[in-house]
This record gives C-alpha cells, structure tokens and sequence, in this order.
C-alpha cells in the first residue's frame, strides 16, 4: 500500500498510511512529550495522540519551546 | 526595616522581582548559568517550530527546568490577535501553563506593539481563559484599557526592544503606576545595572530583560549585577529617597571644633 | 564569571566598596543598624570636643566597634591646613590610625574643597606620615596633583554634599578614573541606590556616602539598597555592557514562526 | 592651696594643684582611653598621661569620636 | 546658506514654525501683545459658549484679528469623536475654516489623549471635509495609523499639557518623524526657549505651546525668546551639528607657537 | 516687555552676548561670513609665527577687520603663566589691545586649565596692565579666587574642548554664577543650539564657543542658529520660566463647553 | 400672545413668539457675525438666520471662540 | 662685508649685516604693521623699528594673529 504524503512545519512528508499522531511523531523521531501539535488548524490534545490517524494532505504543526525574549 | 511582599502574578507567588528572556544566549548552557547567577524565577520563552532535519539538536528544556522556573510563552513574532492566539493555544499544550506573555508587534524597526491589536488579543485570550501579561507601549491610557479587560499585568517598554537606551519616559512608567492595580513591570529597554535600579524606584513591581545579560562580554556577571539591582531599586523605593537640596547640608555637626 | 579583587586602600582589602558616614542619624543604636545593613567595613568619623556638662551622654564607640570597623576620621569643619593637620594629630593619638580623610571646605553653601590648600594639607600630612584620602573636586587636573603628592585615595564629589543629586559630570568622573593609579571613590551627591550604581558602572572603586542612607525614610533598608547598588554597578562594570542601539533589535527568534 | 585655673574646650575650669593629666581627665569624669588630648597645641601622647602635670594657665583640647561623613 | 521652505500645513505656507495657544493670559491685550511678539502666525482657539448674562465682555476676535492670523479651533475638553465633531461643526460655521485641531482626551489627571477614541474621530472629521491636524501621544504605531487616515499633521505630546517638562521621550519623537510624510508638530511639553530648540533639532516641523508663554514671569519676553528658539533649533536641525566627541579637541592650531 | 542691558566686559559694551572662536574654518573667507552671520562682535585669536616661507599667505585680518571687531587674543598651546605672559605681550604689541583671554592648559586630552597656574599667570598679567577674561574650570572656588584676583570675566568651561557634550555640570555654573559680580561666559563644550540656550538659562552673561559653529555641515547656518539660541536662551532667562509640574494642567477653559 | 420658553446654552429663556433666529440673537444682545448657533442639534447656517423661526422648547447653542490652548 | 647670521622663529637665516628691524621685515618679506616681534625675548616696540639694528646671533620671533578657538 503507496505512502500518504503531508504537509508538515511547512514542508512536504511522506508517511505510511493509517499511522496514528504517535506513530507519527516517532516517525519523525520526536519526542511526543517535548511538543505541541496542531493539525489542520486545530491543537492535537497530547491524549488523543493514539487515538488521532494522520490523513493524507493533513497540515500539521510540530512546535516545541525555544529560547526567547 | 520594612519587609517586601513577594512579587504576585495571577496568584503566582515570585520571590524575584526579575524576569529574564531566554534569547540571543551563545548556548543555552550560558543561558542556564545566566538564569542561575539573576536569581529570576520566571524567565520568557518562544514557540517555534521543531527541526525537522535533525531532531537531537539541544533543546531549551533540557538544559532549563520546567519543574523549577516558571515558563512564561511569549508571542514574539506575531502580528495580528490571530496568530497570538493559535501560537499561545500551542504553548499552553506544549507547557500545559495558561499564564502567557502577548505581544503583538508593529514595525520591526521599533518592535513597538500595536495597541489596538494588542488591546483586541488580550480580550481574546482572556476569554479562552489564559492569564496574560501585556507588552505594552508606556501610555497610561492603554494601560488602563488592558487593565480593564482584564490583563494580570502591564508590560511597557522602557526602550525599544534590544537597544538598552534605559528606560526613556520615567514621567509616562510613573503615571502608569499610580493609575495600576495589577502588577506593572518594566519590558524591554534595560541596558545596565543602574536602568534596572531606576525602574524599580520608579516603584515598578518587576522587570524583564534579556538582551542587556545575554549581550554583555560576561553575561553570568551581568545577570548577577542585575539581580543585584533589581533589589537595589526595590529597596530603595520602599525605603524613601532622601530629598534632594539645591545647595549642600554637612555630615558632620558644626559644634565641638577645636 | 570574571572575579573581583577585594578595594585595596593603602595597603588595606575592603570586602565591601561601600563606605558610609555616621552623621545625621537619629541615634547610634540606628546608625549601627544601618552599618551592619550596608555591609561596609569602613566608615568616617569626625573628631570633637567631649561634652564636658555631661560626660556620660552616649558615644559612637560604644556602639560601632573600632575592632570590627575600619574608622577613618574625617576633617569635616576645617578651612585651613593647619587646622586639617591638628585635627587629626588628635585623631592619630585617639584612635593609633594613619589613615585619615582630608577635607578642607571653602564656602559652607556649597561645601567644595578649596583645593589649593586641599592640596598644601595632603603634602603637610604625608610629611607627617598619615596615609591621605582626600575629598575633593572632581577637577582631574587636581587628582592627577593629589596623587602625585601621594594621596593612597581620591575622592571626587558627585554633587555638593548632603544634596542627593547624584552624579553631575560623569565626564570627568571619567577622566579622573582613567589617569589614577589609585582608588577613586566618589564622594557625595549620591541620593539614591541608581545614583551608586551609576557611579560604580563609571569605573570607580567605590563610593561614600551618609545623608542618602540617615536621611532616608527608613535608612536601614537603604543602606542595604546602596550594598546591593554598589555590587550591582561594579559587578555591571565588570561584565561589560551590552551597545546602545539606535533601533530595535528583537530578542527571540525570527526562524521558525508557525 | 588653693586651686589652680585652666582653660578646657574653650571654657575655663578650675582644678586642684599638682594634679596629673590622668588624675585631671578622672576630676572630669573622662575616660582617658576614649579621648585624645592637646595641651597648649601640643598633643599629649596617652602614655604620657601619669607624667603631665597641669599647669595654671594651660589651654587644653579633650576631644572623642562622634557622628560625622 | 541652507535655505529653508515654509512650513506647510493643509496646503497654506506658514513663515513662523510657531504656533502658540491662546489659553491662560490675563487679558486678550497681553496675549495680542505676546503673539505679536512671538512671531507666530497661527494659533489655537477654543469653542465655548457666549456669556448670556453680559453679552458684551471682551471677545478674542476684538483682539486678535481672525484675517491677520490663521485660527485653529481646538476639540479641548471634548472626550468622545461625537463631541468632537458636534464641537468642530460649530467652529466651522463660526469661523468659515476647514483646517481644526483635534484632541480627545481622556484622564484629566494627565490629559493624554485616548489614541483609539482619537483616530475614530479623525475619520469621522476627514469624512466630513474637514482638514485635521492631531493632538496625540508619541507612539509612533499610532501616529502611522494617523497620517494612514489621512491627518494633516501628527501633533504628539512632548509632556503633559501644561507640565513645562520638556521633550520626556525624544526617541519616540524622532522615530515618528522619520516615518511621517506630513508635517510632525510638537503640542504640549515645552517649558523654557531650550526644549523648543531641542524639539526642532530632533527634526520637528514646528511646536505648538500656550502655558510656556502664558505663565511665564514676562510672558511678551518669553514670546520672543520662543520665537528665536524655534529658528535656532530649526537652523540648527538644518545646518547638521557637529559630531560628539569624547575627548577635546583644540580649536586653536598647534604649529607655529613661540 | 523687560529690555535687558548690553553685556558689558571691562568697560566694554557688546550687544551681542555671543563670542565666537575663528579656527578650525575651511577658509578665512568662510570664517568671516560665519561670524556676520552669527552676529557677535568679539572673535578669539591665536598669536603664532608667521610663515616666512610664505609672507604673502592669507591672513585672518585681510578677511575680519580689527576695526570693525573686538580681537581677543588668546593663549592656546600655553602650559605655564611664562608662555601666556610672553605670548600675550606680543599680542598686545601686535594688536595695541590690553584685553586678553587666557587659558593655561594641562593635559591634552582633555585641555582642562591648570587651575593653580592660570590663578598664578592671571596675576602676573594684571600686574602687566592687562584685562584678563579667564578660562576656567567649573569649580566654584577657583572662579571667586580668580575675580579676587582681578579677573575681568569668568569663562568656566560647559565641556572639553572640541567635545560638543554640551554643559555637563549646570549646578557648578550656577554656583559660579550666584557668587560673580564680574560676566560668567560659558566657554567650550557647546555643540549645538539647545546647548547655547540652557547655558544662557542658567543665567550666564554670554557664551564663547568655535568648534560647534566650524565643523557644522553648515557653519554659516549654524552662526546664525547660534545668534538665536544665546538671544532665545538670555530672554528666557530674563523672562523668567513656568514652574514645572508633575501632572497636566489645561489650556483651555473647562467652562462653556456646550 | 405669551412668550414661549427655550433653552440656550443650557439655560431656559423666554422670547416673543414667531421671532427669527436674527431676531432672537438681536433679543439676546449678540452679534449674528461673532457666533455660531446650534439648534436642536442641527448647526443653524448663518445664511438661514432670518428664514429660521425659534419654536416652544427648541434647544439652542450660541458659540463663539475663545482663548484656548 | 659677509652677512650676519640669526635665529628667526627657531630658523637660522642671514642678513645683510647693518640692517635695522625695518630694514630686516622688509628684507623677509613682512608688513611691519601686521607683526609684532620679539627680540633676544624683549618686545621690540614698533616705534622703534628703524631705531633698533640687527646684530649677529640674535634670536628674533615675528608673529600674527591666527585664527583660534
């Protein structure tokens, strides 16, 4: 089954299909508890993680803190 | 001696009445030891996007405690409400703190924040239930709107972000004050130790710096100094200023010489 | 973080930069609070005739301790050389010091040294062995002579004494500190905690003052305001300030906004 | 014998005949160890006290520490 | 010799970069007296209601020849656009002109105009033909949003009306100039001849000020020291100062001495 | 309207209170239009060798007429009271004049007076018959010393030469200035006109400056800049300021608003 | 005819009926050229001062210019 | 009969010998009314400029006003 591709932090990704934000994330080799999602405009509460399904051409937004005045 | 109440924000209890941005550090290693030296409780940081290309480079929070200082999310960068919004909506998931920094900013020149969008954003966060401290030009009248809708503390510049000019209009920080309820603390503009000192006998409940420690040669001992001042100008204003004489008045009595 | 040396006056270390007079305060119980407050080791003293009516009546030495503190006793009242140098043959005997403050006053509205005879009295005294830190006007073609003549310390005014206007002409404070190769402590005119600090960030090595702290309304916690001014304004010295910029400069990053 | 006059502090004062500096600085009330004493422009060093003698007519400075800046 | 252009406000050509204020004098004949003096050509007049019960007390216009001087009828004491409007409409049937001076005000306290009530105005009076130049504080986000609205001339307050504290904040002056295409006018502030000279050094296209004249010891002297004060500046500003230096410099040739 | 008295130095009387220096021009030519435009009646000079190499070079009176100006011939480049008398000699013999101007300086980098020379060489010059107008430090003490000695005007320096910082230390001036009974002219420092006209405010009698009118981009613009600053500064002055006040106080009436 | 009542400058008044605005300000002692009028909110023209009949209860404004800063 | 030679502003020169300071200013050039000399560190009034002779070694300072702060 063909790779779903994404939009992400403004950059065109690949993903297998049906993979969960968690998958996604360790996918990406991120830290789930070290980010904040948004996807498609709405935040990604870090409960639903397992429960959200990355869809094809979903916008997501992988933010975390940085250094700052 | 007169004893100081603790410096409270949004029910927040802060022993120091200095707060330090996280930004321009040559690391953030620097920065920790810098936090460290100014004794800042709660320090201010941004919500960028991760780096994709290579997710192991050093983060923020692994070199600072979440646990141990207070975060406060800013919103540097943003233009509009709108964006304030969703980049503090994204804080408050990452962090999970509702208490956040807005500044909605006009010409990148002065970085001066747009008033009326500043004043319409606060109305919008407070009403998705975030406690917010407000950047804020130095007009009273301002200030007393974003008091009124409902700001838990009033920011205004002192001098334009990053220029360390010291604070240029001590008539409008003091006007600000005397109309306060809520915490006014003095954001941006501190270039030296003695800025710092001026703002709190000023009678500012606060300031908030980052590029006068992270910009000077030794920013550890500056963060220091500025500690240091902050408790100076604090003290100095609950203690009450000398008058000052147009002509001299000895130290020493003038009876008993030989 | 860059250290500091301890200020060495004539050979001796002082811990702290802050040194305080011991006039104007409503009593000595509160003037040694204040010192203990301020964390100065030093501090000046005049010298007077004993009350004779009532010889009983409170003394300076009963509450401030020679032992614990370095006194330097002043020659507040004097207007010519010669009565600087009886004055503090008394003091040398009363107290076994040879470190010794000279100021010789010409007009009592102002209360400026005339030094022309400042700088006669300086060579009388160290002629006669006492180790001088001279008061005196912040004038650096006379601080370049004072030390020529061998003064361990200059002390330019900031203002006129008791005034509490604070530094006026910080260009020649300036000048001053960059031809010494000895301590250069302002003297006077400092009124509040900013006004040390800024004293401090010009290079000097310390500063003395006494009606900004027994004149203020609680002087207690001003003298622990001039402790923490006096470390912040060196300590800012030390690092090294950051540039003044004509525009702003922001503090958080412009990469990597959502 | 009668008592002798001197000058103290400006104000003149009287004193028993033959008395020593230490016995004098005692007739007032002083003590020797927290003053410094100038006997006609002459300092009068403390170890020197039980030696002086004061004489009719001497002008004598009896001075302390106090408050000053 | 740099000659200079006229000021021009709404199209008319003003000779004097002056414009002072009519409030505050003993008598109309002393503030005739003292506009003579000044030099100005324009100045700013309040709308008020007659005096029913004696209908004939001296009027401004029996003094003050409305063909000889340009009258801009001020909003003062208006606090919404509704008055303002109400109140300029009348000016306009009064007088015959155009060309008005807008401010709302807020806190009497301090005078400050309310910036958001003030720019509804503006549009309001801009809608309805008239030509507005406005009073308004030194931010420069707003003085933009102004001149965007179609303002004649930015006006922003040097310090609170009638507090003769000088220029508080020349960096928000000067950053407003350098971004305003229509004349910036300094109102309110101005307390001695020099603050006038250093608003028209920053750049500024004229001042506006009333109590620095009417309540100064002799106010047709003041008039005319004002007058050569906004020349100098403006002359100055124009002829381009020589740059600061932090050493001397001598001005007399070190060949050829004897 | 007070009408105030010309300046009146050594029985002289200037109508100008403006004095102004003649080197560091591009040209004599640019000099003398200078110095129309600046109005002032009396220049300084310097006395130096002539050039025998070149006896037909121009020369500074083909261009400013000693008939038509009061020449001041000055001691620049002197370090002892010997170099001024010598020089001032061949002036006198040069120009038939008696009235001088001397300066005794120390250290070049700040071209600060020897205090204790220049009172030695002021003097030696009174002995000879001269009329000596006096640079000078701010130091109060001094200048009483030099108007005992004779001294026919006290010019205490604003800043270092060449340095255009403007007056640093306006209480020195103002002390200098309640005790003279001889003219207080303020002479270097000056940078630009604000700076001329707070010197004049503080109440000196005039003011002597070269290098703020010689290096403007436009010196002819900058002389006739300075002519009004003194006059706007000296009339502001004599008119007598507004006090300042620490909150707003309205122009307009408050009542009659409809 | 009786007098009918009117306010001006927030004070009530008296004034013969069917008077024009001219003549009302002429009644008032008031010079048309040195003020301006509003009534009932409505700015009088100075050209309709004749044609302009004062009513029962009108609310008028006489203004004029006075010092102001 | 052989030049004299003197110090004028710290240059050694020659000269006719027998000149008067007259003589001399014209023999360098110079508008007497427009210098003032010193001789042998006396100043050499200009009305005695015919009177006063030029003899060997003297050391001879001329000079103007220049333009000076």
């Amino acid at each position: 089954m063909s790779e779903i591709s994404v939009t992400v932090n403004g950059e065109s990704r690949t993903a297998p299909p049906g993979l969960s934000l968690s998958g996604f994330l360790e996918h990406l080799g991120l830290d789930p508890r070290k980010v904040a999602v948004e996807r498609n405009l709405e935040i990604a509460p870090r409960s639903q993680y397992d429960a959200i399904r990355i869809e094809p051409d979903d916008r997501i937004e992988i933010v975390h803190f940085v250094g700052g005045g | 001696m007169t004893h100081d109440a603790p410096l409270k924000v949004a029910g927040r209890d802060l022993s120091s009445r200095l707060i330090i941005g996280t930004g321009k550090y040559e690391t953030y290693e620097q920065n920790a030891r810098a936090l460290e030296a100014s004794g800042a409780e709660m320090i201010t940081v941004a919500v960028r996007r991760v780096n994709l290309s290579d997710p192991d480079k050093p983060r923020l929070v692994d070199f600072i405690d979440p646990e141990k200082y207070v975060f406060l999310p800013n919103t540097a960068g943003c233009f509009t409400g709108e964006d304030a919004v969703r980049t503090l909506r994204l804080a408050r998931e990452a962090g999970g703190w509702k208490l956040v920094k807005l500044e909605v900013l006009s010409d990148p020149k002065h970085l001066y924040p747009d008033m009326a969008e500043t004043l319409r954003a606060t109305e919008m966060l407070i009403k998705e239930g975030f406690e917010v401290m407000v950047y804020c030009s130095d007009d009273p009248v301002y200030a007393k709107k974003l008091e009124e809708a409902g700001a838990c503390a009033i920011m205004p510049l002192g001098a334009p972000i990053g220029s360390g000019l010291g604070i240029q209009n001590p008539v409008n920080i003091r006007l600000i004050i005397e109309e306060a309820k809520v915490p006014v603390i003095v954001d941006a503009g501190v270039g030296t130790a003695s800025d710092a000192a001026i703002a709190m006998e000023l009678g500012c409940d606060g300031v908030l710096m980052n590029t006068a420690i992270a910009e000077a040669k030794d920013p550890i001992l500056m963060a220091s100094a500025m500690k240091h001042a902050v408790i100076a100008g604090r003290q100095a204003y609950l203690a009450g200023r000398m008058a000052k004489k147009t002509y001299a008045d000895p130290s020493s009595p003038l009876a008993g010489l030989i």
